[in-house]
């Protein structure tokens, strides 16, 4: 049983682990601020809550039931995406370029109306 | 001056957040005595919930919420120490003598009731209020 | 009324889970704890919120789940690829939904899902701005979110 | 406290006084109340007379602070009594001169009365004291007196130098007087003259003999303006002329004589005594009379000239204490110096009193001092002219006067130290004389000069600022005269003195030398024959007058073109040189740089701790008991290192503060490694915030410019800070080697086995914070809202200077 | 592991003290976080490391960490923090009123 | 009755807390702050005499028996400190109420000043290394913010400078506590002065030993440690910067006596005759060649405090009874002379709108009464006799000579003519020479403001007059903390 | 064996702290900085997970729950404020 726990621990370990590198070296390969929020958004997210069950599952198994764990994956999940919006909206206003593979920018049209109408 | 930004979705999300942050947080101050946390500690996280509302939804709405005078906050988080302290001079003990007792109450149980509470809190007062106060602070600082 | 009792309730449970013991005593606790919180932050709970989406919310987080993991083999893939040849964008979504709490919902799982990130909405909320790691065809990718998530999400709300 | 304490405290009472009669009275001149004291307190003195001249002395004791020796025990022998009159006596004549001297309209009476009574009680003291220390009290006084009475007039730029200058210099010579003091403290473990020159033996065969020594005659001479010391009197002119009269030439330069005196008896029979003293008052003597001759203001004369009499008495008291080598009072080979000495400090009083008096009647009647433009005011102002006469004739060394009989004796003193046979004085004594010699020449050349310009030769009012010159009302002479009666009393009959005052100082001067009962033979004569005196006073008259007439000659050369003292440039080039210098010294290390603070401080840290551990082995680093490092331990501290180290090389603002960010993230997971689970949140959330601080702080300040250091101040940078870490870590090992050597058990056992029961609480972090150590917490919460209330206080209050006080 | 522990803690303050000889405010300011982290981790080191459990007694252990230099650490890092925030602040208003950061020209003159 | 020795820290505590709660009524912090400082005025007159009387009281912070809870120590010589600083505080709050602007007032002036109070009452009061190391830090914090208060641009540039040093020297303190409890596993000092004394290891107690003198020295001002002084004390007002002036260095040196006497006095050849003597020297002499090469009051003033605790610590390297009674008898005259100077300074001030003193002259005409206070106090400073000046130094430098530290002695000679020199060089320029303000700034009234200040300078001169009871009094206060197995008794109760 | 897998784990998240770490220092924009501090927070809650496990206690629990919730804060300030360099709106 124990050995049985282990493993799976492991695995999800092992699984989040992985994802986290990813993320890592996504967040240093990918080529603007935009396309490493996936990486940083997603990748580290996941594998850090699949390590976080790891945790769970690993303390459940000793009859401790860690809701703070719990807590914390939730946690995760619904401030992930607030976090990459506002970062990537930040860089988008700040005037970060993107990267020049863009094919199409539709935000760029709400800022430029937004500041013709100031003008008048 | 850029167009203000669209804070929607931030809004819906810290109605959410506050609610587990703030309980986390006194969860914190309160299990100091006998888990990892205290009056420090939680009164940083109770700010972060706080600062988080500002964040969200902008000076002036949060201070019609929250009247509370942070300054006066920190005087009152400062008195709680010190006059807990005073108190055990009066039945003749130490200044700063702290007592705990366990009573039983019914319907409850076994209650831990202690003088370091009323000192944590101090502290809690006093950091939540200080924190906030530094970052409103210079959040309202002109250019 | 009932939803900020609710929420005691909810709030009561969270305590017994921070404190990791399940006792009336802590359940009691948490509730006096709530209803001071409650007191305090009184005037932001404006949800639109029914107890029956509470439910439904917790199902759609399983749904994205899985979603999520699909999501992230993809950036796998993308951020392993030799080469970085892919072609982002940013691409206006327009939505059918109504409530902030929908759209907010809607925004977080596009963020969540394949090569996709909620970067802005408009004035109104009704367009959501979304910036994409690859996007070899604007209008199939709109469609995409429309389709899937926002009639989820319809489906959960309604 | 007895009569006698309370007679050398009265001038300061009075002093206290002052401000009130001279605000509620205005209508009576303050010196009139006054004039009160020191007459009254000459009358009183003079009523010891008996008592010291029959070789007795009064002693009346009073403790003040006896834990460190120091009584204020005042004694009267014959020495004391001699100043102690002189003191009191011209004092009041100055005060009586001074009335008519200083108008009460214009002036700030009450100022000049209680500087100068603060003077006259301060040198009592000085005078009346047995122990060193009151000495030194009253000593100290008696400059800022003098000082404040040279400042009278303190919008004048040179009142203000010269005030300086005095104060400065005198000062000087009382500390190291203090010095000398203490060092004889040490040797005898005394402050009481009377007990020092009973343990003279002991006090001679100490290695401390001769810094004391040295120290002691630092402040005589300073005070009594011994070359090259010499060069604040002139300056002290500055000063109103009733002040010069009384301190600079009668009482306060005298202090440093006194000091000489009576310590005679504790130094005199050294041969350094004897050759310092000596030589120090010849050079004095000579200087002054040399350089009196170069001043062409009155009362520069006068001053460069009390200079030069200085240092005859001091000559004199030099050459007489071979006494005490002799121990031989009998023989007048000896003991003329001290009668000498004795004598002409009495006669200089009275002569130089009336002449300084007499020039500061011809300055408040014509305006002016200056020779050039004075002349022929013998038929306009008679008196005054009479007066000068007789103490120029006096102060030249011309009979009948009394300063002829003490130059007679000094002469006489000066020879005989070439028949004394020590100290090697066989081989070089003969220089004595002659000096003394050729500065009489001189001397007797600037008595003739000042009368010849003043009262001779034509009056040219043009040259005066003053309409009218007349003679000086009769109040303002009555004090001159008085004094010039004198010197042609004292001449004509020396002896009045002889038994009453001068053999009992004498006596004083040179204690132990007579058994009790014996009395000094002091029979001053007016002829003594055709000895060698007569032909050198012969031989001084004559090349004088050479000397005058001839003056237009050489008056003109190099040397004597200028007034200025050639050691007055010492002083002023010393002056600027201490200002500029400190000026300097400062500006190197109030650089104003915290970098240059720190490579100060951290470089001096470094060496102080350096040379600790190389001087006790570092070594004591052994056996270290270590705990193991479990491998995942490197990856975090790896990380951790690397994020510090990247710091000092990243240029950009975000990138350093978030860097500094992650390097606080992972202290906190050291925390985490190292068991510290309340460390590792509260790290975390300071850290947290810390990093948005800096940001809203930073964010909008300026670019940060690559700054190119140069390689040597890189170089220095480098060195100081791997210096410091070095000594850092060394320190902390070998506090921890000796922690594990020592092997106390902690307090933290106790806080350990006690959280639960006695506190209450499972967390023993948190029972230490709340409870074992509660008064901590409520402090640190305290520092946290203090920094609350600083930053709002920072943010809110924006003065740009001057806004109050 | 105290060995260790030492030499990093002497690298960080060879950091923090090159760092103080800068010339940015920024810098200086850094160098003070630096700084309290060095002393921070050298009250915890001095003590001995990782020989006990947690110092939390709920959780059975036969040996906990000496809990004392946690104590103070906690006190010094809040003490330090409120400290930071003083300092930060006052470099910002240094920087609105001197309109620098570079500290060469806030040497001000020695006689002003 | 033990707790009465924690009141002046807690009642300043608890007052500033009530302050902070009225920050907007300065009138009535005004009020409220005055009264709290004469009660502790007369509470550590109280104790001086009480302590004076019946020996050591100890306080054990909450009952926690020593050396395991915090122990609060009242002996003669915190006594005595205790007594200088709310003199010294009293006085220069008093100066504060007509001095310093309402706009200050409103933005917490008074809760500074008496949370600035507990930093100062709370060092000399605790027998606590770490506790010390925390007061210390209320200390300087509220130096802080007092010493930038208003926010001129001189202010902060300068502050930013005292702040950072003080922040290093508090780094070093804890590296120091670190240190300390890695050998003795101990923070009470009584109870690390007993484990000190059974080690014979005396290499590495040096090192800690050196450590401690570093941080106290940065505090106090000592050589090269003092470069944050001078300038950061020019930029406050002149009611903050007398108290500093009088307090602030004196906390530092109060640490190292205390601390050199208590715990380190195990290789005193090294320590103290050879370290501290040295270190004192130039202190000493750097100090005043500063004050001498400067021309403006404050500053000299500020360059003064350097030179003086130089004595200070000269007296404690000396190391026998009479040096160091000499030492503590230095510190009475010295915060009660520095304190003086500074506020004559800010009445000068107040009338000319400068402290430049090429800037005034004449002010003997004008303020007589100003003058001559000045003066007084002003050659106390430098060591004129009868002032309490001479009888602070005369005992170190007599003890010098005994010990045969020719050097130092000397150097503490010249370096009192040096001060008498830069006094002067204020008396002249301010005070004597032609009127330099006009005819409107010679009608300030100054009265009031001298009021404050009165008393000081009657001390300084009844505590030369009246020299033997004050020796006496430094004298077993000297032997007190030089024999501390009485301290360490009356803390552990062995 | 199953330590070793955790130790093996933690290099790898070390080496992943290493890269967003260079992240930080190339930048270029201040929100990559910001999103490599977001990252390495997250990571951090992974590491001190797994460590957790290593060393089987669950004492730091309440940290994790912390770390997530200041990354999460900490983030939103930091772009809050690089969005219009206010942090907290006044007007709305
Ligand atoms: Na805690
Ligand atoms: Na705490």
């Amino acid at each position: 049983m124990t050995g049985m726990i282990e493993v799976i621990v492991a695995v999800f370990v092992i699984i989040g682990v992985f994802f986290a590198v990813v993320s890592a070296i996504g967040i240093v390969r990918l080529k603007d601020v935009y396309s490493r929020a996936h990486a940083s958004g997603k990748s580290a997210t996941l594998g850090v809550i699949f390590i976080m069950l790891a945790v769970f599952i690993h303390f459940l198994s000793q009859g401790e039931m860690n809701a703070k764990i719990l807590l914390a994956i939730l946690f995760l999940f619904l401030t992930a995406p607030v976090a990459s919006l506002m970062i990537t909206r930040s860089a988008y206003r700040n005037g970060v370029k993107l990267d020049k593979n863009t094919v199409i920018d539709d935000l760029k049209e709400m800022y430029e109306t937004d500041d013709s109408k100031q003008n008048k | 001056m850029m167009k203000k930004p669209n804070n929607m979705m931030l809004q819906t999300l810290a109605r959410l957040i506050i609610l587990v942050v703030l309980s986390f947080s006194i969860y914190l101050m309160l299990a100091g005595h006998n888990s990892p946390g205290g009056g420090f500690i939680g009164g940083l996280m109770t700010a972060s919930a706080i600062l988080i509302l500002y964040l969200s939804f902008g000076l002036n709405p949060i201070k019609k919420v929250i009247r509370f005078d942070y300054i006066k906050i920190i005087g009152i988080g400062l008195l709680l120490p010190g006059i807990t302290g005073l108190v055990s001079i009066f039945f003749g003990f130490s200044y700063l003598k702290q007592f705990f007792g366990y009573f039983h109450i019914p319907l409850i149980g076994e209650v831990e009731l202690t003088t370091a509470l009323p000192f944590d809190l101090g502290v809690y007062f006093v950091v939540l209020a200080s924190a906030l106060t530094i970052i409103l602070t210079i959040a309202e600082d002109d250019k | 009324m009932p939803f900020q009792i609710l929420i005691n309730v909810l709030l009561a449970i969270l305590w017994m889970f921070l404190q990791n013991e399940y006792t009336f005593v802590s359940f009691l606790f948490g509730y006096l704890i709530g209803i001071l919180i409650l007191f305090v932050i009184r005037r932001f709970l404006k949800f639109d919120f029914y107890l029956k989406r509470v439910w439904a919310i917790i199902k759609l987080i399983y749904l994205f789940m899985i979603e999520l993991i699909k999501a992230n083999i993809d950036v796998v893939k993308v951020v392993l690829k030799p080469k970085q040849d892919h072609q982002p964008g940013i691409v206006a979504v327009r939505t059918s939904l109504e409530s902030d709490f929908e759209i907010s919902m809607l925004a977080a799982l596009i963020t969540l899902t394949p090569g996709t990130i909620s970067m802005d909405f408009s004035d109104d909320s009704k367009t959501i701005y979304v910036h994409s790691i690859d996007v070899p065809d604007k209008e199939a990718m709109i469609k995409d979110i429309q389709d899937s998530f926002e009639k989820a999400i319809m489906e959960v709300t309604k | 406290m007895t009569l006698l304490h309370w007679a050398v405290l009265s001038p300061f009472i009075a002093a206290i006084l002052i401000p009130f009669l001279y605000k509620y009275l205005k209508r009576i001149h303050t010196g009139w109340f006054v004039l009160i004291l020191p007459l009254a307190l000459f009358i009183y003195f003079l009523s010891f007379i008996p008592e010291t001249s029959s070789g007795n002395v009064v002693l009346n004791n009073l403790d003040w602070v006896p834990s460190l020796g120091i009584n204020f025990n005042v004694y009267i022998d014959g020495l004391s009594l001699l100043f102690a009159l002189l003191i009191t006596g011209i004092g009041t004549l100055v005060v009586l001169y001074s009335i008519y001297y200083l108008s009460k309209q214009k002036e700030k009476l009450n100022n000049f009365y209680v500087y100068l009574l603060m003077f006259m009680g301060a040198m009592l003291g000085v005078v009346l004291s047995d122990n060193l220390i009151v000495i030194y009290v009253f000593w100290e006084v008696t400059s800022i007196a003098s000082s404040l009475l040279i400042s009278y007039w303190y919008t004048r730029e040179k009142s203000i130098y010269g005030a300086q200058k005095s104060m400065y210099i005198t000062v000087f010579g009382g500390l190291s007087m203090l010095a000398g003091f203490s060092l004889l403290y040490v040797i005898a473990g005394t402050f009481s003259i009377r007990e020092l020159i009973a343990n003279a033996d002991l006090i001679m065969a100490s290695s401390l003999f001769i810094p004391a020594m040295i120290l002691v005659l630092l402040g005589a001479f300073t005070k009594s303006a011994q070359f090259p010391f010499h060069i604040w009197l002139p300056d002290a002119m500055e000063a109103p002329t009733p002040v010069s009269a009384y301190l600079h030439s009668a009482t306060m330069v005298k202090a440093g004589i006194y000091l000489v005196a009576r310590l005679t008896g504790v130094f005199g029979g050294a041969p350094e005594w004897f050759w310092i003293i000596t030589i120090a008052g010849l050079i004095t003597l000579i200087w002054g009379s040399i350089s009196a001759v170069r001043q062409k203001d009155l009362k520069g004369i006068l001053a460069y000239s009390t200079v030069s009499q200085l240092g005859l008495i001091m000559s004199l008291l030099g050459a007489g204490s071979a006494a005490f080598y002799f121990q031989d009072g009998d023989s007048p080979l000896y003991m003329t110096a001290i009668l000498a000495a004795v004598f002409h400090l009495i006669n200089h009083a009275t002569f130089k009193g009336s002449l300084f008096m007499a020039a500061g009647i011809i300055d408040h009647e014509t305006g002016t001092r200056d020779i050039r433009k004075l002349g022929g005011l013998m038929t306009i102002m008679p008196v005054t002219a009479t007066i000068s006469l007789i103490g120029l004739a006096s102060m030249a060394g011309l009979p009948p006067f009394n300063g002829f009989l003490s130059k007679e004796l000094f002469l006489t003193g000066m020879l005989s130290v070439t028949e004394y046979g020590i100290f090697n004085l066989e081989a070089i004594g003969f220089i004595i004389p002659i000096i003394a010699f050729i500065a009489s020449v001189f001397t007797f050349l600037y008595c003739i000069l000042m009368f010849y310009k003043t009262f001779m030769g034509k009056f040219d009012i043009s040259k005066l600022k003053v309409k009218h010159v007349h003679e000086a009302p009769i109040g303002m002479l009555i004090s001159p005269i008085i004094l010039a009666v004198l010197v042609v009393l004292f001449g004509l009959f020396p002896n009045l003195l002889a038994y009453s005052i001068i053999e009992p100082a004498m006596a004083a001067i040179a204690p132990g030398i007579l058994s009790p009962g014996e009395f000094f033979d002091v029979h001053i004569t007016h002829w003594h024959g055709f000895s060698a005196e007569l032909f050198m006073t012969l031989g001084i008259i004559v090349l004088g007058v050479l000397l005058f007439i001839t003056f237009r000659k050489w008056e003109n050369t190099a040397f004597y073109r200028g007034e200025q003292d050639l050691f007055n440039y010492a002083y002023d080039y010393g002056y600027d040189g201490l200002i500029k210098g400190s000026q300097w010294l400062t500006r190197i290390q109030m650089t104003g740089r915290l970098r240059d603070y720190f490579i100060y401080m951290c470089t001096f840290i470094m060496l102080i701790m350096g040379y600790t551990m190389y001087r006790y082995n570092l070594p004591l680093i052994q056996n270290l008991d270590l705990s193991p490092i479990p491998v995942y331990t490197w990856f975090v501290i790896l990380v951790f290192l690397g994020s510090i180290l990247t710091i000092p090389f990243l240029n950009n603002r975000i990138a350093i503060i978030i860097t500094t960010g992650v390097s606080g993230f992972l202290v906190a997971l050291l925390f985490v490694l190292f068991r510290a689970p309340d460390l590792a949140l509260t790290q975390l959330l300071i850290e947290t915030v810390s990093v948005v601080l800096f940001m809203l702080v930073f964010y909008h300040l300026p670019k940060l410019k690559k700054v190119k250091t140069p390689p040597k101040m890189k170089t220095i940078k480098l060195i100081i800070s791997i210096g410091f870490g070095l000594m850092i870590t060394l320190g902390s090992l070998s506090a921890f080697s000796m922690g594990q050597e020592a092997n106390y058990e902690s307090i933290s056992e106790y806080y350990t086995e006690n959280s639960k029961e006695k506190a209450g609480g499972y967390n023993i972090v948190n029972v230490i914070l709340v409870d074992f150590r509660g008064l901590d917490t409520m402090l640190e919460v305290l520092v946290v809202s203090l920094a609350v209330l600083t930053v709002v206080s920072l943010i809110r209050l924006r003065f740009k200077g001057g806004e109050d006080v | 592991m105290e060995l260790l522990m030492s030499i990093v803690i002497g690298i960080i303050f060879s950091v923090s003290i090159y760092l103080f000889m800068s010339k940015n405010l920024l810098r200086v300011a850094v160098a003070t976080l630096l700084l309290s982290h060095g002393v921070h981790l050298l009250l915890v080191t001095m003590s001995g490391l990782q020989r006990g459990a947690s110092p939390i007694l709920s959780f059975d252990a036969e040996a906990y960490t000496d809990p004392l230099p946690h104590a103070l650490v906690l006190t010094a890092i809040v003490i330090s923090f409120a400290v930071t925030a003083l300092l930060l602040v006052m470099s910002y208003r240094t920087y609105k009123v001197h309109k620098t950061d570079d500290l060469e020209d806030l040497r001000g003159s020695a006689d002003e | 009755m033990n707790n009465i020795i924690i009141l002046p820290v807690i009642i300043p505590f608890i007052i500033g807390a009530i302050l902070i709660l009225l920050y907007k009524r300065h009138s009535m912090q005004r009020v409220i702050s005055g009264i709290t400082m004469f009660v502790l005025l007369a509470l550590s007159v109280f104790l001086a005499i009480y302590v004076y009387q019946h020996g050591t009281i100890v306080l054990e912070v909450g009952d926690w028996k020593a050396p395991f809870g915090i122990v609060i120590v009242a002996d003669l010589f915190s006594t005595l400190m205790l007594l200088l600083s709310t003199l010294v505080g009293t006085v220069c709050l008093f100066f504060a109420f007509q001095t310093v602007s309402q706009d200050r007032e409103k933005q917490f002036f008074y809760p500074l000043y008496l949370f600035l109070m507990i930093g100062v009452n709370g060092s000399f009061l605790t027998g606590d290394l770490f506790n010390l190391f925390v007061f210390f830090e209320v200390m300087l914090i509220s130096s802080y913010g007092l010493i930038v208060h208003g926010g001129t641009g001189y202010q902060l540039r300068e502050s930013f400078k005292y702040v950072i040093i003080n922040i290093f020297a508090s780094a070093l303190f804890i590296v120091g506590i670190a240190w300390v409890y890695s050998i003795t596993g101990t923070m009470n000092m009584a109870h690390m002065a007993q484990r000190v004394s059974e080690l014979d290891q005396t290499g590495a107690l040096n090192i800690v030993a050196i450590i401690f003198f570093i941080v106290f020295a940065c505090k106090g001002a000592l050589f090269p440690l003092y470069f944050w002084l001078p300038r950061s004390y020019y930029g406050p007002p002149a009611a903050i910067a007398a108290l500093f002036g009088g307090l602030l260095t004196k906390v530092g040196i109060y640490a190292i006596i205390r601390t050199f006497t208590l715990i380190f006095n195990h290789d005193v050849s090294f320590t103290h005759k050879g370290l501290i003597v040295t270190i004192a020297g130039f202190t000493m002499l750097l100090g005043v060649l500063g004050a001498v090469s400067q021309f403006d009051f404050k500053r000299i003033l500020s360059y003064h405090i350097i030179s003086q605790v130089g004595y200070m610590v000269m007296g404690l390297g000396i190391f026998t009874p009479l040096a160091v009674a000499g030492a503590i008898y230095y510190i009475a005259h010295h915060m009660i002379v520095k304190t003086a100077l500074f506020l004559f300074a800010g009445a000068t001030q107040k009338i000319t709108g400068t402290t430049d003193l090429k800037k005034m002259g004449g002010l003997l005409g004008t303020h007589p009464w100003l003058a001559w206070l000045f003066f007084i106090t002003a050659i106390s400073l430098a060591g004129i006799p009868p002032l309490s000046g001479f009888f602070s130094k005369f005992p170190i430098i007599l003890a010098g000579f005994e010990e045969q530290q020719y050097v130092i002695s000397a150097v503490a000679l010249l370096v009192g003519l040096l001060t008498l020199f830069s006094m002067m060089k204020i008396f002249s320029y301010a005070f004597w020479g032609k009127q330099k303000h006009t005819e409107e700034q010679a009608k300030i009234p100054v009265g009031k403001l001298l009021l404050p200040i009165l008393p000081l300078v009657a001390l300084t001169i009844i505590l030369g007059f009246a020299a033997e009871p004050i020796f006496t009094y430094s004298m077993e206060v000297a032997e007190e903390i030089m024999n501390p197995t009485n301290y360490i008794e009356s803390v552990l109760k062995e | 064996m199953f330590d070793i897998v955790m130790i093996i784990a933690l290099s790898a998240l070390s080496i992943a702290l290493v890269l967003l770490f260079i992240r930080i220092i190339i930048g270029p924009s201040t929100q990559d900085r910001i999103l490599a501090l977001d990252a390495i927070g997250v990571l951090l809650v992974g590491f001190i997970g797994i460590l957790m496990i290593l060393q089987d206690t669950s004492v730091f629990s309440d940290i994790v729950l912390v770390l997530t919730i200041l990354g999460f804060v900490g983030t939103l300030t930091l772009s809050k404020f690089l969005e219009r360099g206010v942090v907290i709106d006044r007007d709305d």
